[in-house]
């Protein structure tokens, strides 16, 4: 198992590596400079050039790649252009915030999904089934950001329940449970919007799961032992059926974390998406090697956890 | 404690009765309330007023950072940290008095000093910020850079309070690039180099200025949080806070409905956002807008040479369409290049107006050797397809982008239309030329002088010039304007640069809107301002 | 001797199985797909849809782009049946004209994820080893990329258009699909009939494409639904940040997401309701019809 | 004369596809004896695993039904009494061993977990006792190191083990009946004599009631008391295991007899039954059997037979032997 | 003497275990370890032994569906491969001999194609080998499907339309296409219901008889492997334990291991009751053999020598082959 994990790990080297050339040629074949939107008539060629200089625009790619891969590998992910901070630095807020709202939609979506994945399995084509499924489909098919604009207006606004936008009342003094219960109130409608079409497949996955598992040959061993039907159901087969649905689970977490701009930009959420969006807008090159990377870090070791979940959950695989 | 009530611009009859019922209350009661603020984007946080480089960082920094002289909303100057001013005979010697006692936020001395350092710091040769070309006008700067001076020769300090600064020539924006220029502290910034000075990224966040707040948080992405400073020289603001708060346009209307928000601006006017806004008893105050909206045509290319050519496109595109339907009456044609709100301005009556007549567009074109058959036009017996940039984020703009191509597919010109993102359209327009027309705007200064952006000087890459006018007597008349200092000696000259301008339109001018800030009720105090967003903040308060 | 009695016998018995004589696992398919009125239902209407799309220039009953400035933001009328837009545009037309762009949006992104995914899936599979380590370690990065990251860098370098959306959905979503294929080429060419090609004297490809790919046509045909449903929502969403197709082509992606104001949800329903319904049936009836196509093409569900 | 602990009649279960319905068992009728083996023959399909699932009623829900017949286990209808009654019923007084020992068993749960679980529900055997019947029950089967195996999962034991701990979780409540439907079909010729061996040792021992479900002539002749041979849903053939190997009445016994190698005599020729099983959607409306006949007679193809006795203990159903027959 | 079609000699199939870092080969699943015998022209060769010992390994290394590790196979005298002496039958060459070896496989289900209908099945071969054109195959394929008891009119069908006997006919049929000389029969009725394995049976015997076919038999079950080959070779954990002819092996089993194998056999008669020799434990996992002889741990005659040396495979009887140090004892 360790040796596995150690493996794993080593290999999300040569993937970052691939991964850091092919970004950083792109961004840099990307027309624009990090100044571009500095439309300022009192500011000469010179100036900007002077200014490109200051932060090695015009060294050779090559060169310019081989600094940004040395300092990574010693955890100095350069100084944001836009910023003039810390990339690292910068990224850090936003990376909890990001986790913050994931996590929740993830909870969310774990806490609707699976248990309507199950009763829609058990009274398989009933109406409960019927409906399920069909508002599953509704939320695997509306846009995001449509999505949030509908809960902005009817919920927010209209009634008046949450919070419009942002991740807390700012300068509101709370301490303590106010100000706990002030960013979850915050953080309700972006959790729905971005936990939504996780919460649809997940339903979907569960149900078909738990109908596959129910089918199997021990669910009639555990039922012939006289197992009452809540046990059957809740222990035999839900423990199997949970096993490749927290495999997906846990697969979702990049996309909800790279996915999450659209959310992130309509509520004003300060996460990682929306970072790296503006650093590309503003080809804030250091900024963006630095989301990548964190980014991709965090697919893989999703993909990782992915699979050591599977392992946790299943003996057969956990003991070979 | 000054008390005269400022003038409010376009201030409703009975408010103004209601003001003078406030007055009579002791002045007390107005202190306290936190403004909150919309902002589209975060302020990335390099709150330094000449290392800044990002708009959003600027609105954060005005009410943290003072200059010795500010500007009325009547794009007069007056003193602000400056006790007095003068202005020399010969025109080129600006001389100022600083007020007694002033502090910065941490409570040391405002002296001349930090005038002149605040000077010498953009003039250094490590400066990595973009306003060095602010100040060449400034006697012995370039050698200052160059190295060949310890001090800005120009620049002279007689004691704490008194300092002069002499310009090279004559130069008519002198008292907003000098006498406007936000002044910096030295004992902050002089013991580190200056070409570090934007890697203090501590220093960046936590500024110390002597204007009316100061730094109190500051939430990346969220929010900038500012607190009054209570030894300011006007006095202490009434308000207790000002808050910067990020959000989104498409929802900072409810934001301000649902008490979120108190003050947004509203660069594009829709009648049923403000009905609604109005309705729900928010205040909207219009402001002419300081720059104008133009379709770029890149007079280098062979087919667009003839002025005509671009006299038709005028002709050709339903301007006053556009202000009516898509601004719903809530802007001006323009036909030159200057703020409507500009002294310069020359009345309608002395330009040309090219009105929207497709007839004439297609004569024009017709003059200028192009055909017009069977609905098409022909140059050079090839029929003209045309790609049109523009980019995304001003919806009127990228609203005006097909019906610009209709109308002049109405005139036989097949346009493409191509969105792309700003820094793209930048690198295709001002660094690599490539282009044939375009979409943008122009924010302006106060001051007319546009000599940045149509001076032969800057049609080379990346120079302003974008559209690539090259013309004598427009040169001339840029040069000859800034060499006055008075309005009245300047007025003529604008005038006739620009009927020469608008003779050979080197591209072709759109629209101004008019804006607007829009705030709750209990907000007081303001006023509005088009070349600054939080004029007077220090007097804003809120009413019970 | 197997004596012509026992074939016989063999022969009366086939016969009795009336039901399951001659015919092929397609038309099975179709025939299940038929009795699964959900899935019939998006076929319907997913036909009809592309059908308006198809021959919008005959129905379309005002022109696509045609602006007209007296109209703005018209109510519904007799003769805006849904209305215009911000420009005085016709809702009706554009929204006939936008199928073609978010339908073929779907189809062909989807078709590209379904090319680079299938071939590298298979191949990665089938040939192991090496290449095998070599093509997951490619997925692997493709998979790190960002995607509106990796979109907006890729519109910017290539220009907005129709073409560069579909390629960048596509070039960014096969990754799933090709794992899928992958593992499933590793179970199945463990299988015997696999080994009996193999002894037939079938070379590799003749056996990828002859033996294995068909075999796993229902997990492609799921992806390929699911896929088409999540370009349109792509596309919809790349153009709410204003890297969609380019105007004035409408796409339903980009009527929605012109009507992104308050306002416009507020006042003025005919600007996004109808594309915003328009998608809403549109993937709900691709995802009807891929649940129903797995069902169908699913060797398990033996009826 | 043994005490009959379970008794059926009448049995009719059936199934609603959607190819139409299916009888999968139409009419059976036996009864097994404290300490006996009743073997249960027949081919793929023909409805042993079915009676066998309707005498626990775990036939499969929804489509699944017990249509008609009665199930008495000591004097009481199975069919007429609540579920709840049922459950305590299941796994304590019958308990039922599967074909499939890899499927059986739940994969993510250990053996001493998944055995413990009816100790705990039927005898309310918790914490260490638990564990420690466990360990015996493991040690009853024969396992080697008992008290690591309560902690592994099914994953790690061989197939034979798995059918031993399946033996275990069903002895482990001392049933009155046990049902083995197919115990070692998955297993090989050397396992299955290990685990048919301890079945025998068991059934010696603790004298339960023993329904053995099997394909195979062989394990039969080797375990069994009384057989009954089950074609299409139907007994065709009812007798002590001697008779059924050496008075085989019905055509399909014999059928099966020899097409068996090792049922035959030196350089005896393999002789097949020909065709196949009828399809469960489409029966003949005659004797099932039939189509596949070698002594067909016209009435075959059109009434089914009845099931009578022919001699003291030995049933057949077949026109052969039936009054009116031939 | 027949003349031996099949000759092989020291075979072995080593499959690698995967672990560690970089997933390294970490050791060898022993499937088939160093093998050797002839099968003569016309012959059924029985192959008999517990599950996993190796015996689908065999049937498949021999006609290189699998690479072998080790040893040298000759078909009809022409090498199939030499590993010692480095002699590859070059692959063209070698696809054009597998239309003289073919496969039948245990599973009908998953040895057909589900995606193909039975004409293509069958007659995918010739079209391969070009023997015949498309619609030529397909003539010949209903020939074939008559010939194994299935009417020509099946060719339009799909695979799930059959029964498990129906299938097992059609896969023999796809073998039988090519005209082979040789067949591997991997456990061919393994699968089937009990009244349908005869018919199989039957129907192979006879296709043997009509096309001089050679089998290799492989199956688990010693009551049919007696009933239909001529030798049989008894395997146990990748090695051959002993070898001889069907007659002698049922009347003098040498190896203990095959007599209990053959003690295993459930009676076929109630009346009779059988001395069993009931074996202890499981089969030891071929990635890590009993050193010694690999029978030694579940032996019933284990002697201490067992543990450590290896015993030969030798003939102890013209005929008989057997690997067991009891048959040194016994000679002594
Ligand atoms: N869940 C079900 N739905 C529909 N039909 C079923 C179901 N279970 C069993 N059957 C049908 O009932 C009949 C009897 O099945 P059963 O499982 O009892 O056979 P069996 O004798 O146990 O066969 P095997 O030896 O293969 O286990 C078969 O025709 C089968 O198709
Ligand atoms: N592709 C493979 N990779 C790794 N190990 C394998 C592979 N194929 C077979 N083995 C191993 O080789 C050994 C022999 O397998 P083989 O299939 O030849 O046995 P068998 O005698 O045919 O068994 P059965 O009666 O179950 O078919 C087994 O331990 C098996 O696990
Ligand atoms: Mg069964
Ligand atoms: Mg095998």
């Amino acid at each position: 198992m360790r040796k596995y994990i150690i493996r794993r790990l080593l290999l999300i080297i040569p993937v970052l590596l691939g991964i850091s050339i092919i970004i950083f040629s792109l961004i840099h074949a990307m027309p624009g400079d990090p100044f571009a939107h500095l439309i300022d008539p009192n500011m000469t060629p010179e100036d900007k050039d002077r200014m490109l200089e200051s932060v090695g625009y015009f060294d050779p790619l090559p060169v310019q790649y081989l600094r940004w891969v040395v300092g990574a590998v010693q955890g100095e992910f350069g100084h944001s252009i836009r910023f003039k901070e810390d990339v690292l630095k910068v990224m850090w807020p936003r990376i909890q915030n990001t986790f913050v709202l994931s996590l929740s939609a993830m909870i969310f979506s774990t806490l609707l999904a699976i248990p309507l994945g199950i009763i829609s399995s058990t009274k398989q084509y009933s109406v409960f089934d019927y409906v399920a499924t069909i508002a599953a489909f509704i939320g695997l098919s509306i846009p995001v950001f449509f999505f949030g604009l509908m809960l902005i207006k009817f919920v927010a606004f209209d009634l008046g329940l949450f919070p419009i936008a942002g991740m807390q009342t700012i300068a509101s003094g709370y301490t303590g449970w106010q100000l706990f219960i002030d960013k979850a109130r915050h953080l309700v409608l972006p959790t729905l919007v971005l936990g939504l079409a996780s919460t649809a497949s997940l339903m979907r996955y569960t149900r078909s799961s738990m109908l596959e598992c129910v089918k199997q040959d021990y669910i009639r061993t555990a039922r012939a032992k006289g197992l009452s039907e809540r046990v059957v159901i809740y222990k035999h087969a839900l423990r199997n059926a949970l096993i490749p649905v927290i495999t997906v689970l846990s697969m979702q977490i990049p996309r909800l974390i790279s996915g999450a701009l659209l959310t992130e930009t309509i509520f004003v959420w300060p996460g990682l998406a929306r970072l790296s969006f503006q650093a590309i807008m503003n080809r804030d090159y250091p900024m963006i090697m630095g989301t990548v990377t964190v980014m991709s870090i965090v697919v893989m070791l999703s993909n990782l956890f992915a699979d050591l979940m599977y392992a946790v959950l299943d003996p057969r695989i956990r003991y070979q | 404690r000054r008390d005269e009530e400022p003038a409010v611009v376009d201030q409703p009859e009975e408010k103004q009765e209601e003001k003078q019922e406030e007055k009579q209350e002791p002045v007390v009661d107005k202190y306290g309330g936190v403004v909150r603020i919309a902002t589209w984007s975060s302020p990335p946080g390099v709150f330094h007023p000449h290392l800044y480089t990002d708009l959003y960082d600027s609105l954060a920094l005005s009410p943290m950072f003072d200059s010795m002289l500010k500007m009325t909303p009547d794009l007069e100057f007056i003193p602000s940290m400056a006790e007095k001013f003068e202005v020399s005979e010969d025109s080129k010697t600006l001389t100022f008095w600083l007020k007694e006692g002033l502090t910065w936020h941490d409570g040391k001395p405002v002296t001349t000093a930090d005038v002149q350092y605040t000077f010498e710091m953009i003039a250094d040769a490590g400066y990595t910020g973009p306003r060095y070309a602010d100040i060449t006008a400034i006697e012995g700067v370039v050698e200052f850079n160059a190295g060949e001076a310890d001090h800005i020769s120009g620049i002279k300090i007689y004691d704490d309070l008194k300092i002069s600064i002499t310009t090279k020539e004559i130069y008519a924006p002198a008292l907003a690039d000098i006498g406007g220029r936000a002044i910096i502290a030295k004992h902050i910034w002089s013991g580190i180099p200056v070409a570090e000075h934007e890697a203090q990224t501590e220093m960046l966040r936590n500024p110390i200025g002597s204007g009316p707040f100061m730094m109190k948080e500051f939430v990346p992405d969220q929010f900038v949080h500012l607190v009054p400073f209570e030894d300011f020289h006007e006095g202490r603001p009434y308000l207790d806070g000002f808050i910067l708060q990020v959000a989104n346009q498409d929802t900072s209307q409810a934001q301000l409905i649902a008490g979120e928000l108190d003050f947004m601006d509203i660069s594009n006017i829709v009648q049923d956002e403000i009905d609604l806004l109005e309705s729900e008893g928010i205040i909207i105050e219009k402001v002419v807008s300081r720059g104008f909206q133009y379709m770029g045509v890149n007079t280098r290319l062979e087919i667009f040479e003839n002025p005509l050519v671009r006299h038709a496109f005028a002709h050709a595109i339903n301007r006053q369409g556009i202000v009516d339907s898509l601004l719903e009456g809530n802007g001006v044609v323009a036909n030159v290049p200057l703020a409507p709100i500009s002294w310069a301005m020359p009345d309608p009556s002395q330009i040309n107006q090219f009105p929207y007549d497709a007839e004439k567009a297609i004569a024009l074109l017709e003059e200028a050797g192009w055909e017009y058959r069977d609905g098409t036009m022909y140059r050079d017996g090839e029929p003209v397809t045309l790609t049109l940039l523009y980019p995304p984020g001003n919806k009127v703009r990228e609203k005006s982008a097909p019906l610009i191509q209709q109308n002049l597919g109405a005139i036989g010109i097949a346009v493409e239309l191509e969105i792309m993102e700003f820094g793209t359209l930048v690198e295709r327009t001002f660094n690599t030329h490539e282009f044939e027309l375009f979409l943008m705007g122009w924010g302006l200064a106060a001051d007319p002088d546009s000599t940045s952006i149509w001076h032969s000087d800057g049609a080379e890459l990346k120079g302003w010039n974008v559209v690539g006018f090259i013309n004598d007597l427009n040169d001339e008349l840029l040069e000859k304007g800034t060499q006055f200092l008075a309005i009245e000696d300047r007025k003529p000259i604008y005038l006739e640069w620009a009927i020469n301008w608008n003779k050979y339109m080197p591209s072709v001018p759109l629209y101004s809107t008019i804006e607007a800030r829009a705030f709750t009720p209990r907000l007081r105090g303001l006023q509005v301002h088009s070349f600054s967003n939080y004029y007077n903040l220090h007097e804003w308060y809120f009413a019970e | 001797m197997i004596n012509k009695d026992e074939n016989k016998l063999v022969n009366n018995e086939q016969e009795n199985r009336v039901t399951l004589k001659g015919i092929s696992p397609w038309k099975i398919a179709f025939t299940r797909l038929r009795k699964n009125k959900l899935a019939l239902t998006g076929l319907i209407v997913l036909s009809i849809l592309i059908f308006l799309a198809i021959t919008a220039d005959f129905i379309a009953p005002h022109g696509r782009d045609h602006i007209d400035l007296f109209n703005i933001n018209a109510a519904p009328s007799s003769e805006f049946l849904l209305g215009t837009d911000e420009l005085g545009r016709d809702i009706l037309s554009r929204l006939i004209y936008g199928g073609q762009v978010s339908l073929s949006v779907g189809l062909i992104a989807t078709s590209i994820a379904l090319v680079i995914g299938v071939t590298l899936g298979a191949i990665a599979g089938y040939a192991g080893g090496l290449i095998d380590n070599v093509i997951m370690r490619i997925v692997d990065i493709v998979m790190c990329f960002p995607f509106f990251v990796i979109a907006i860098v890729i519109a910017s370098i290539l220009g907005p258009s129709i073409w560069n959306v579909m390629f960048v959905i596509g070039a960014l979503s096969w990754t799933g699909l090709a794992r899928i294929v992958r593992a499933e080429i590793l179970t199945l060419k463990e299988k015997e009939f696999i080994e009996a090609a193999k002894s037939l004297g079938l070379e590799g490809h003749e056996i990828i494409t002859k033996h294995l790919l068909p075999n796993i046509l229902a997990p492609i045909l799921v992806f390929a639904t699911l896929g088409i449903a999540g370009a349109i929502l792509v596309e919809a969403g790349l153009s709410f940040l204003g890297f969609g197709v380019r105007q004035p082509q409408p796409s339903w992606g980009n009527m929605i997401s012109a009507a992104q104001s308050m306002t416009v949800l507020r006042l003025r329903w005919w600007q996004w309701i109808p594309p915003g319904f328009l998608i809403f049936i549109t993937v709900l009836s691709i995802n009807f019809l891929g649940d129903g196509l797995r069902d169908a093409l699913d060797p398990r569900l033996k009826q | 004369m043994a005490k009959t602990v379970l008794k059926i009649e009448g049995l009719k279960t059936s199934f609603n596809t959607t190819a139409g319905l299916v009888r999968a068992v139409d009419g059976v009728s036996f009864s097994v004896d404290e300490g006996k083996v009743l073997g249960i023959v027949g081919e793929s399909g023909c409805g042993k695993s079915v009676t066998s699932l309707s005498v626990m009623r775990l036939v499969p829900k929804p489509n699944g039904h017990i249509t008609d017949g009665k199930i008495l286990f000591e004097g009481k209808d199975l069919l007429r009494i609540k579920e709840s009654e049922m459950r305590k019923i299941r796994g304590n007084h019958i308990a039922m061993i599967f074909q499939e020992p890899m499927t059986a068993l739940n994969p993510v749960f250990t053996i001493g977990n998944q055995i413990g679980e009816s100790l705990a529900l039927h005898q309310g055997l918790t914490g260490k006792k638990n564990v420690e019947r466990c360990i015996e029950l493991l040690k009853t089967v024969e396992i080697p190191r008992p008290d690591k195996v309560v902690d592994e999962y099914p994953h790690q034991l061989s197939g034979g083990m798995r059918q031993r701990v399946m033996i275990a979780m069903a002895l482990s409540c001392d049933p009155k009946i046990l049902i083995a439907d197919e115990p070692t079909t998955a297993l090989d010729v050397t396992i299955q004599a290990q685990v048919l061996e301890l079945m025998k040792e068991l059934n010696a021992k603790l004298g339960t009631a023993t329904m053995l479900i099997t394909h195979d002539l062989g394990v039969i002749a080797e375990m069994a008391d009384d057989v009954i041979v089950m074609y299409a849903g139907k007994v065709v053939e009812e007798a002590p295991v001697v008779n059924i190997f050496k008075t085989t009445k019905h055509p399909y016994t014999l059928g099966l007899l020899k097409s068996r190698p090792d049922m035959l005599d030196e350089d005896e020729k393999l002789s097949c039954i020909r065709g196949m099983v009828p399809s469960p959607y489409n029966m003949p409306k005659g004797c099932a059997f039939a189509p596949r006949c070698d002594k067909r007679m016209d009435i075959c193809d059109e009434k089914m037979p009845n099931l009578i006795e022919i001699e003291p203990g030995h049933k057949v159903r077949c026109w052969l032997f039936e009054e009116g027959g031939a | 003497m027949a003349k031996n079609l099949i000759e092989v000699r020291n075979l072995k199939k080593y499959f690698p275990i995967m672990g560690g870092v970089f997933s390294r080969k970490v050791g060898d699943v022993k499937a088939v370890d160093d093998i050797s015998f002839n099968i003569e022209e016309g012959e059924i060769f029985g192959l008999v032994g517990e599950s996993g010992c190796g015996k689908s390994t065999t049937g498949r290394t021999i006609i290189e569906l699998l690479d072998p590790t080790a040893g040298s196979v000759k078909f009809d005298d022409k090498v199939i491969y030499d590993i010692e002496n480095n002699v590859r039958m070059p692959r063209n060459e070698l696809q054009a001999l597998r239309r003289d070896m073919q496969i039948i496989f245990q599973d009908p289900y998953a040895s057909l194609n589900p995606r193909m209908n039975v004409g293509t099945i069958v007659s995918e071969g010739l079209v391969k080998h070009k023997i015949a054109n498309k619609k030529e195959a397909i003539e010949k394929a209903k020939e074939l499907l008559e010939l194994c008891g299935l009417s020509a009119d099946n060719v339009v069908k799909y695979p799930h339309e059959f029964s498990g006997g129906q299938r097992q006919r059609i896969g023999i049929a796809r073998a039988l296409a090519l005209q082979p000389k040789f067949i591997v029969c991997d456990e061919p009725i393994a699968a089937l219901d009990v009244s349908i394995q005869a018919q199989v049976l039957t129907l192979m015997q006879e296709l043997k008889e009509k096309f001089k076919l050679t089998y290799l038999f492989i199956s688990h079950d010693l009551s049919v492997i007696k009933y239909f080959c001529d030798r049989i070779a008894v395997m146990y954990l990748g090695s051959f334990v002993e070898l001889t002819t069907t007659k002698r092996l049922f009347e003098k089993p040498l190896h203990p291991y095959t007599q209990s194998l053959l003690s295993a056999t459930p009676k076929s008669d109630p009346t009779i009751t059988k001395e069993r020799i009931i074996l202890k434990g499981d089969v030891p996992s071929p990635a890590n053999p009993p050193k010694g002889c690999k029978f030694h741990t579940r032996c019933p005659q284990v002697m201490e020598m067992c543990k450590t040396v290896v015993p030969e495979f030798k003939e102890v009887e013209p005929g008989h082959t057997v690997s067991c140090h009891l048959m040194d004892l016994d000679a002594r």
